[in-house]
């Protein structure tokens, strides 16, 4: 019981000793805590850019969509709920009655009216899909339903996006990929700077007598810290750049589904978050192996 | 009871620091190393505490051959083994009181018993009034007696002080030299190295007399001017 | 004369100083040198994927074409001469005959040869322009030369490929100026962390009377190789990605016009060395700013 | 010629180091600076190189008030100043040769009377053997005589040393005492600071004795036991 009280005690002063040498050091702490927000607040800021690019090309492909023109006398509601069935439609399809279709022609070019007598158009759906790729494929499947008079897509257009889609996820997919490790060397690299920096320390402390675990705990809890920090920090920034200069960029691209929820930040801090917190451990772990793997001559 | 086997040490640039070093130096004795610069003093004591790793030679501290300690033994063993360093090595980042508490940190003495031994050893040592300074705000004499301070805070069964009072005045000189011996009478092995002369003739002590990283004299109840 | 003798000497062995400061602290030197070669790299690899992706839709836009039918009996030639004197339009302009048209036509559908006696195609030229934001232009002028029978262009489709190029680019741009930026930062924090661990050094050299530009000559050249070798080891990274894993995406994108040459390696090369050597520079300057603008007591 | 004017010192954390110093030290002159640890010897050494700077007062020395130099003047003046520091202050990645030859280097002193001075002066201190081992490498003694050879490498018109035996034995701190008072000899302002008694009582040189920031004695043919 003694023994377990003591280490209790122990842990609780090595924790504080990784507070008190963040707040003694101020100066290694500010800039290890910057570099780590750096590198993961631009990491951050591929993703959301990623996000938003797949979110823009996501909405421009359900603009696409399949027209359906129905025969004479068809039930518009029962074919709707059928094609609403088929896996890959994105609910709900749009219902336009031959009324509708006669009064948005009409509405285009009024001198139409007198001319007709009848009503020559008939009843449509449109059909969005979820992606691109299923174009095809639904558009057959609708051919096939009792009741379709005729199917209208442009298949080489979808196919089309879908390749700017795909190329965009590579290309995203690379760059991302780059960063991440980019990020992990730097992030490494500079706490092993830091943690060089107090070499002389942890052999004093080795010199003294303290264990192993006793000289490594703070270093683990200040590269806990750091990466919290850092990745709070990154993601605030994130925060920061979507209220203020994306909205300038929404008003510019008026023309482009730029998403507008703040969704993808929450999931992408967490990332943010994983990351500083892992890479501030593994990059202390690292460091301050260096210094006690040495020999106990 | 510490022992010297045949002990040789040579440095990596081959500098034979030390060279067939035989020694017993009983528990609870006081033992004082003395010799010119550069024989070998700070090497012995280094050798003591696992600062440094004999090239040769077995030696025993505390029923153990430290040569052959493990990775883990060595902190063990350290923290057995109270050391005045002959540059202090402080922490910088830590404070007199901080640096004194540390000894006892890592053998998870309670706060309580802490302030009391450390309050002890500061008044002992007479730099009560620094205790909330760093290092780097007291002079050479005063960090000196940091380093004395927390060597023998814990109460090691081994003393190890190299060239404790190599800048300190007489008067305080006297003052550390007392409570070195002082704790040598309690059981604990005290080897002390110096360069004050008059000291070793004062105190009246065992003498060992290093020279080109030999034993040349070692006298029961030394005087430098004996070995010399 | 006896001074600037010293001068000189002291020049020399300021400079020889930061050499031997390199050698003889090799950690330091190889975290510098790698931090800053990853960010630079990183720097690199965006700015050349960016290169290409411009060349990509550039090539794309050139395949876009206008298509001139000509009036019987024109004389294609001087036409042709004439449509590549515009401004905009990228030479050759590609001259189809009557003759050729004919065989093309039938070539496709052999059928038509029996069925046609007279040859009923006109002749042709296909025009390419350098910008799709010219095509218009182009288009229009090229109606109004004497003997062009029609003009046939795709407006929209050479406008939104206008835009996904403006977009490209404004996006590319954007990464690329937060690239720099944040590869500036980590640089120079780097440095300082790297600065700070010889502030005891550079303190020592001050009290022994050392003046200031005895202490920061050797950080300044120090600073300087650090980005020189940086950024051509980063630069080496790219052609490395150039010759191995960038074939592959060719192969597998053989659909789109990757460029294959190694000239944007060499602008971009010139840019990483150009940004390594300011950064390192600047870099040491303000790190040891730090430590010489300290009052002298 | 040295002069303290009213100078007092007071750290940032308000230990008061030194209090109303006046004081004057004949060009040429040879003097013992005496006292208690933490009586603020190496303090007022400090401030004749500007290591820092008095708080009241007026300090002079080469004839120029040193409380008022300017940024550029200050390594001036502490080229013309040669220090043994208390701590030694060597450069940890230079050789013992390479941190001599750095005093003569920010002159621009020629390569060739470089070796020809630097090997006279480790030569005088007896640490030629050791001129190619780095600091980490050296005894604390070795690494205190190549602070004394790196400050009287270029011949200052000042020397201060503080402490500069603290670390050797009684012989090599004659030699070296012997050195700095023969370097006295040739028109150079020597000052230095110990706790020796014995040499003082030897060398029979002016001795300022310090005791709490304040002068308690200044004995022209001083000994320490007149002092105390
Ligand atoms: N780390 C080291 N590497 C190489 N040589 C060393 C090392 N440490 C000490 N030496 C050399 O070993 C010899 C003995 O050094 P040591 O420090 O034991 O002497 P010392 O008796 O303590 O001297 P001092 O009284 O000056 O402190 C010296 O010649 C010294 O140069
Ligand atoms: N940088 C500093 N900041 C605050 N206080 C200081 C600083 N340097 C010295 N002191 C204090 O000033 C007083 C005089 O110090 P100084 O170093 O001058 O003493 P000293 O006479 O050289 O002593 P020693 O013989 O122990 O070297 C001491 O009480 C010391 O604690
Ligand atoms: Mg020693
Ligand atoms: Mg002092």
């Amino acid at each position: 019981m003694a023994a377990e009280g003591r280490t209790f005690h122990q842990i609780n002063y090595a924790l504080g000793q990784g507070i008190q040498n963040m707040v003694r050091s101020p100066f290694m702490s500010l800039i290890v805590i910057s570099t780590m927000m750096i590198a993961l607040s631009t990491l951050g800021f591929l993703l959301l850019l990623l996000s938003d690019l797949n979110h823009v090309s996501e909405e421009l492909s359900t603009q696409l969509k399949i027209v359906v023109f129905l025969e004479d006398q068809q039930d518009i509601n029962k074919l709707a709920s059928d094609v609403e069935a088929i896996p890959g439609v994105k609910p709900p399809v749009k219902k336009i009655t031959r009324e509708e279709a006669f009064e948005s022609m009409t509405r285009e070019q009024p001198e139409l009216k007198e001319l007709l007598k009848d009503n020559p158009f008939p009843a449509s759906l449109e059909v969005a899909v979820n992606s691109t790729a299923d174009m095809a494929k639904v558009g057959t499947e609708i051919r096939q339903k009792p009741g379709v008079e005729e199917v209208q897509f442009n298949p080489e257009l979808a196919e089309q996006l879908q390749q700017v889609q795909n190329g965009v996820q590579l290309v995203g997919s690379i760059i991302a990929g780059i960063l991440i490790l980019a990020t992990l060397a730097i992030v490494v690299n500079t706490i092993q700077l830091a943690v060089h920096q107090r070499h002389k320390e942890i052999e004093i402390m080795r010199l003294v007598g303290a264990p192993q675990w006793f000289i490594r705990l703070p270093f683990l809890l200040e590269g806990l810290i750091f990466g919290i920090f850092s990745s709070i920090l990154a993601s605030l920034l994130l925060v920061l750049w979507r209220l203020v200069p994306y909205s300038q960029l929404q008003r510019w691209f008026a023309f482009l589904p730029l998403p507008d929820s703040l969704m993808p930040l929450v999931s992408i801090g967490a990332l943010l978050l994983g990351t500083g917190v892992l890479m501030g451990l593994l990059g202390s772990t690292v460091s301050v192996h260096r210094y006690l793997k040495l020999e106990y001559k | 009871m510490i022992r010297f086997v045949n002990v040789s040490k040579q440095y990596s640039n081959h500098t034979r620091a030390l060279q067939n070093i035989n020694l017993e130096i009983p528990a609870g004795s006081f033992t004082f190393l003395v010799g010119p610069s550069g024989s070998g003093k700070s090497t012995l004591i280094k050798l003591l505490y696992r600062e440094e790793l004999a090239t040769e030679g077995e030696i025993w501290v505390l029923d153990k051959n430290i040569e052959n300690l493990s990775k883990h033994d060595v902190p063990i063993l350290r923290q057995q083994t109270g050391v005045v360093f002959q540059d202090f090595k402080l922490l910088t980042q830590k404070s007199v009181w901080e640096n004194v508490a540390f000894a006892l940190e890592i053998l998870g003495v309670s706060k309580q018993e802490q302030t009391k031994r450390i309050q002890g050893v500061l008044e002992l040592t007479n730099i009560l009034h620094l205790k909330d300074f760093y290092p780097r705000q007291l002079s050479g004499g005063e960090q000196q007696r940091v380093s004395v301070a927390r060597a023998i805070v814990n109460k090691p069964p081994v003393l190890l002080a190299d060239e404790p009072t190599g800048n300190l005045d007489p008067n305080t000189s006297w003052e550390i030299m007392k409570l070195l011996s002082k704790i040598g009478k309690t059981g604990t092995t005290v080897i002390v190295s110096t360069h004050n002369y008059s000291m070793v003739d004062r105190m009246k002590r065992r003498t060992i007399k290093l020279e080109g990283g030999k034993i040349v004299a070692d006298i029961p109840e030394g005087a430098w001017t004996h070995g010399s």
